[in-house]
């Protein structure tokens, strides 16, 4: 299916096949329950939401000033019910269920249908994978809080994350992971380069150009306020981070292990390579930076996980590397735009790039493997990639004119010098005396 | 009496201390600052933009002293927070017209 | 068995059978070792532990003054440490071996007779059992520290944990989960919200009644010197809290799915929820709010969590976010007891509210299992939180009698106004400079 | 093979080997995968990494002063990054492949043939098995970081974990876990007393030394700046523990049920024992006293904990809580070293007792397993503790001099004086206004 | 017109901030500051070795009042913060020349 | 000499320093204070109940100047500091009798 056909076709195929016409029954499933397939995906769940709960919430509270750091933890915490809410609520049976190559259907609206003893067709409880589900609907909004921090409305931003898991999540994760048209002609995002990092990536920065910059964007940045607060969070995705990437393996198998391996290496050569540059550009080696390196090499390597070998990884973990660490100048400095935590920069164009790289690192030559033709998978991947991000693109501006005309963007000035802490959640960081 | 405000290099706080101990005066307050002068911040990296830090932490360290002892507490404390580099500090006098033991009561010189 | 028959029969139980007059043989355990059983239950005593090592810690150490935080996780770690040695010493003995409907014996004192090979008629090691069920045993207790900070003597907080696990936990665990009486009646409470939540609820009310209040309770109470810790301990609470529910299946099952996905959901809604409230009463919404809605959300589906389905989920979840929220009012501002974190208004009332209403919500109409007829589930789970409460409202008057005629309760004057960490523990939490 | 023949094999055993002659190919392997042993195992190795990432960041960056603080974190990242790559490149290899008594070859370099589907013998994949063992490479350096803080040259500290890895890890490794002379001979080190904390411990003896103390070492030593981030980190490690030594028993059996027990017992026991001791001499029962002596218990009973029961725990408990006491007064105040967070008395003296002690403790009369003969055990225990206590004190006073005669240890006295985050990285590590 | 400058125990500030207030002195403003005096600081034990914590957390309260309410304020402040035990603090009294009341530009009495 | 004290709103700090750097006035030294005045604190809620912060976060700049440009400083400091809302903060002027850079020896208006 080309761009153009799709392009015409989703507007028809939104629209009447959301409520299943016949409530289809599932092909008979075979499988049984493994508990150790089980086992592993409960954990990975718990990992996943880890990483957003207190994760990423720490990764980001940290790179703020702390007038405003509990306005991150809040926008973080808050998402997190928000999506998981709308989850159970409808978006599990649009991303999952049948429907047809655009979007699911509503059979399994409110979980309807999901009994205690469901499997469907996996090695573990279908309730688990609901779950495993949610946790990365929760994590890929929570990724784009990073644009927003500092100025964006609460109100706003809650309004963003459920028309924004509507509007762009909810397709994308149909079209790649739901038996939607991208997994059809074949795409490989094991763990959501496309899914996750490009959605994100592409709606942050669009968001933070229409948000404008925040107040002394120009004139002088304030240094992250707690750059340890921001390492406990690094960690903290590292490790929940194969919840991630090894859990999409759907089970605890030989190809965890091998995407847990991949993930691990692509992180550690990301964090030195990001350390190398920052080393010879700015003069020191920093935490901020090496930890930045490893989220870029994270996001870089999710996508390929599945497919690629130790090569690979090494060969993405550089990329991410060098290729983050400049877009991240380039964003900021040259185009001006107050990505303020570098959402697209480190998220975006790390998914992006593993996304676009698959198509040649899963073949044989590097040491990966699902890749046959790595001509035509770039394609593919690219295509895929491409479409996303301009999906992402339109969501985006569609969501932010709607909130222009209710609720609004930005918190007033004074909001702003204050701090959001105290004007939007009547609250103190620290009151350490 | 004068009340003598030093503002002087964190890091020279202990050697100031010792050295004011060693001439007899063992009372003083001391305040964390941030100074702004000819010694400029610096500058702080983060993936590729800069962050301006433009003040220097600094020890401000009050002390009320008689009027006869200022010469004394002046070049004692020099001698001690200097380190021939910019940004060592400066120190600055004030009339002090009264001073209070809140304790016991006591007034003027026995209060010190 | 009626309550005054009960009441009539306890102190006559308690004796005779403490020692066991013959080891009696287990009953021939037809079980293996099922290795993704296992894997998931090591998985979920981590993770409970977790809770509490640091995650209580932080949730109730950011709550309180910076002059006290360290004392509040020294409250935690030090009540961990002698739980376990405890729980090992006798308490799991006394829990979880045969005995009478009252209390268990002491055939596995020191954990005699648990060797390694040995399952117990599970599908896992008896020491991981032994282990899970400690984490419990220490999150227990923890949890009632939350009313005693600012002004508690170390010593009496030691001592009082140490009777409080004897006099109130082990009869109250071995009477719904060790084959005590209340398990005999079908009493339903899959991971304590009678054992855990209404013996700590209570007890900490009645503690907080004996200890009176904080200095300045009237005047102006102090707001939590570190909101951002305090978040950051509620997310390792809602990640751990898996562990617990999850984990209270016993195995990697389809029925740990199901509990998970209702756990979450609960937690989810009840932060909204109480979020709501606050946005409305106070005109903000805060974060302290929103984390402490999760938790009141987890703290009510915990005992109902095996029962009910996604509906009974959403249900508890807007009661817990509401009848916790007012109720944390009513004890601070009506009553005046310095429950000082709201222990009771929190972990109490809705660990009750859930105790109770599970009766209801277990039923097929709400989407739940194992509840036939409504009406007389209703009464067994009343009556079993009720004496429950009782009995854990005598034992800590009893114990509180204790400590006032031994060590004291509380600290001297000063103390309380340097602060504990200094005054109990010579340290400081905060050397910025 | 006594040390002395050792002593003059070694050199040659070294260098002939390293490269496989022929490829041998692996014995054939019956085992299977089990997705529960597979699941534990993932699950393990989170966890171990979470002990370094943030969990013994957190427990050493809250015990030096605020200046320092992310140099501290920023050391553990660096050396996760460094030795993940290492461990990818060649030392795998070197500690796990056949290769002689001495040292492996490298048939796995670079992850040579460790394919997807390769088990290599065990009931997970062999990619696992990889990673769990680079958690174990990535702590152990880590571990020396508590000796270097506040002074060391960042580069240095590079270099010195790069040598150390290869000079003194990946042997050791290879003598107790990979086939080398010391398992021959029936070493027992379930989860690294000999391979993990004899190695560290003294070697950072030793590179103390060799630094020389702090600037005010002698006058006037800093409280720790942050007591609460030095338990959070001591309650990560507490759980991440479980992976540690449980993960060491390679699956989830009933031998990790039991690890697990006998690892939480002795480090609850520690604590209480720790905080008696410190209650009584410094007059008050401290935080950072009482995480300490987990940390002991832990160090103490990991090489133990696959042959004691419970009696042998709480005798290692109590003697962990008492000897590394004492240990830290005698290297600080007698030794006047100053290894600054105490690891050699921690860690190392905790982790060679015991290694020592399981040669009587894992008897069955202290209801243990795996002894036969106490005697024999013991001889062979203290010689592999002495043997690898002397090869690392010697590596490290090599490495140390190739240090000294390139970039040079130590930081110049005004980088000390400023603090090492500022001086080394560019960063500050509170911007609370 | 005089400012005052008062050192005191930090856990008396509330009851000296109430007693001025009763006095109709509602402004101030108050600093965190590390006393060195008479009072010694205390050590804290870890691991088995002593660490010094030679300076002492106190307040500084300063407030600017007319000439004729200093005796006043001085005996409210020294009532308030009293203790009676060491380290209590000081009161020191400094001319001030002049006062500006930013937002509506008045000076002198009217400023305070 | 004089020394001129202001409090500011902490937001202000940046302009008001902008503005004495361009009258020539560079050095300065900056301490983060409480409050206490007309402006009253806040109260944040938690759980339902009120919990009182009744101190405003303010920032004091201490500056000292030739006497013959305290009005010329006074008068920009007022205007960069001024937002016209309660609390905007005062400026208050003691006498400043001696002053020593302590790298150079200089003293007086030379080591200002
Ligand atoms: N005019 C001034 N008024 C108040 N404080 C000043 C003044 N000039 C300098 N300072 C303080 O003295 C510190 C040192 O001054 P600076 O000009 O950097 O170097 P130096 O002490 O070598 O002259 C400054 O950081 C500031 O805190
Ligand atoms: N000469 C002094 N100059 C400035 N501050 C002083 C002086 N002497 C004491 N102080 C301050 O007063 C505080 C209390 O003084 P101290 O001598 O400890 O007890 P007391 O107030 O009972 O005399 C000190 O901690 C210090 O902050
Ligand atoms: N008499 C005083 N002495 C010292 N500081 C004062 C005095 N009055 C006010 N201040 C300081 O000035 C700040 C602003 O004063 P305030 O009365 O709130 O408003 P305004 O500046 O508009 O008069 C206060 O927060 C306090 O720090």
């Amino acid at each position: 299916m080309t761009r153009s056909v799709a392009g015409s076709r989703w507007l028809l195929a939104f629209l009447p096949l959301l409520w299943p016409l016949t409530a289809q029954a599932q092909p008979a499933a075979t499988a049984t329950l493994n508990t150790g397939d089980t086992a592993w995906m409960i954990t990975a769940t718990v990992l996943v939401l880890f990483m957003t709960l207190p994760g990423l919430a720490l990764f980001y509270g940290g790179l703020v000033r702390a007038q405003n750091v509990l306005s991150v933890l809040m926008h973080c915490f808050a998402v997190t019910c928000i999506a998981s809410v709308l989850w159970v609520a409808g978006l599990y049976s649009l991303s999952f269920s049948e429907g047809n190559g655009w979007i699911g259907d509503l059979q399994h609206i409110g979980l309807r249908g999901i009994g205690v003893g469901e499997l469907n067709g996996r090695t573990y409880p279908e309730t688990v994978f609901v779950m495993f589900q949610m946790t990365f609907a929760i994590i890929t909004p929570g990724l784009i809080i990073g644009a927003l921090v500092e100025r964006m409305k609460f109100t706003a931003m809650m309004l963003f994350t459920a028309l924004w898991l509507i509007v762009v999540y909810a397709p994308v994760a149909h079209w790649v992971w739901g038996g939607g048209w991208m997994q059809k002609e074949g795409v490989l995002d094991l763990a959501g380069g496309i899914v996750v990092h490009t959605t994100a990536g592409v709606s942050a920065l669009i968001l933070a150009w229409f948000l404008g910059p925040r107040a002394d964007f120009r004139a002088r940045i304030h240094p992250p306020h707690s750059p340890g607060m921001v390492m406990i969070g690094a960690s903290m995705l590292w490790v929940g981070w194969f919840g991630f990437n090894a859990g999409s393996q759907g089970g605890a198998n030989a190809a965890a292990g091998m995407t847990m391996l991949v993930t691990h290496i692509a992180a550690a050569v990301a964090s030195l390579t990001w350390t190398l540059i920052e080393w010879r550009k700015a003069g020191k080696p920093g935490l901020v930076g090496i930890v930045t390196g490893m989220v870029a090499g994270l996001a870089t390597v999710t996508p390929a996980s599945g497919n690629i070998g130790p090569m690979g990884a090494v060969i993405l973990g550089v990329l991410a590397g060098i290729v983050c660490y400049f877009a991240c100048g380039l964003i900021k400095q040259r185009l001006q735009i107050d990505d303020a935590l570098d959402v697209f920069a480190v998220h975006g164009v790390g998914g992006m790039m593993g996304s676009i790289l698959v198509g040649v690192l899963g073949t044989a030559t590097f040491g990966g493997s699902g890749v046959t033709s790595a001509g035509a998978q770039l394609v593919t991947q690219i295509k895929a990639v491409g479409f996303t991000a301009l999906w992402s693109a339109a969501g985006t501006v569609l969501i932010v004119l709607v909130i222009k005309a209710t609720v609004g963007l930005r918190v007033g000035q004074e909001a702003e010098y204050t701090g959001l802490d105290q004007a939007e959640h009547g609250e103190t960081a620290y009151h350490l005396d | 009496m004068k009340l003598i405000k030093a503002i002087i290099k964190p890091f020279k706080l202990q050697e100031v201390r010792q050295a004011l101990s060693s001439i007899g005066v063992e009372g003083m307050t001391v305040t964390e600052v941030k100074g702004f002068g000819r010694q400029k911040g610096h500058t702080e990296i983060y993936r590729g933009s800069e962050y301006t830090v433009d003040f220097l932490p600094k020890t401000m360290v009050e002390i009320a002293v008689a009027a006869d002892r200022v010469g004394e507490v002046i070049n004692t404390i020099s001698k001690a927070a200097s380190s021939g580099k910019i940004g060592d500090g400066k120190i600055f006098v004030l009339p002090l017209e009264h001073v209070v033991r809140i304790r016991t009561g006591e007034v003027g010189h026995e209060a010190l």
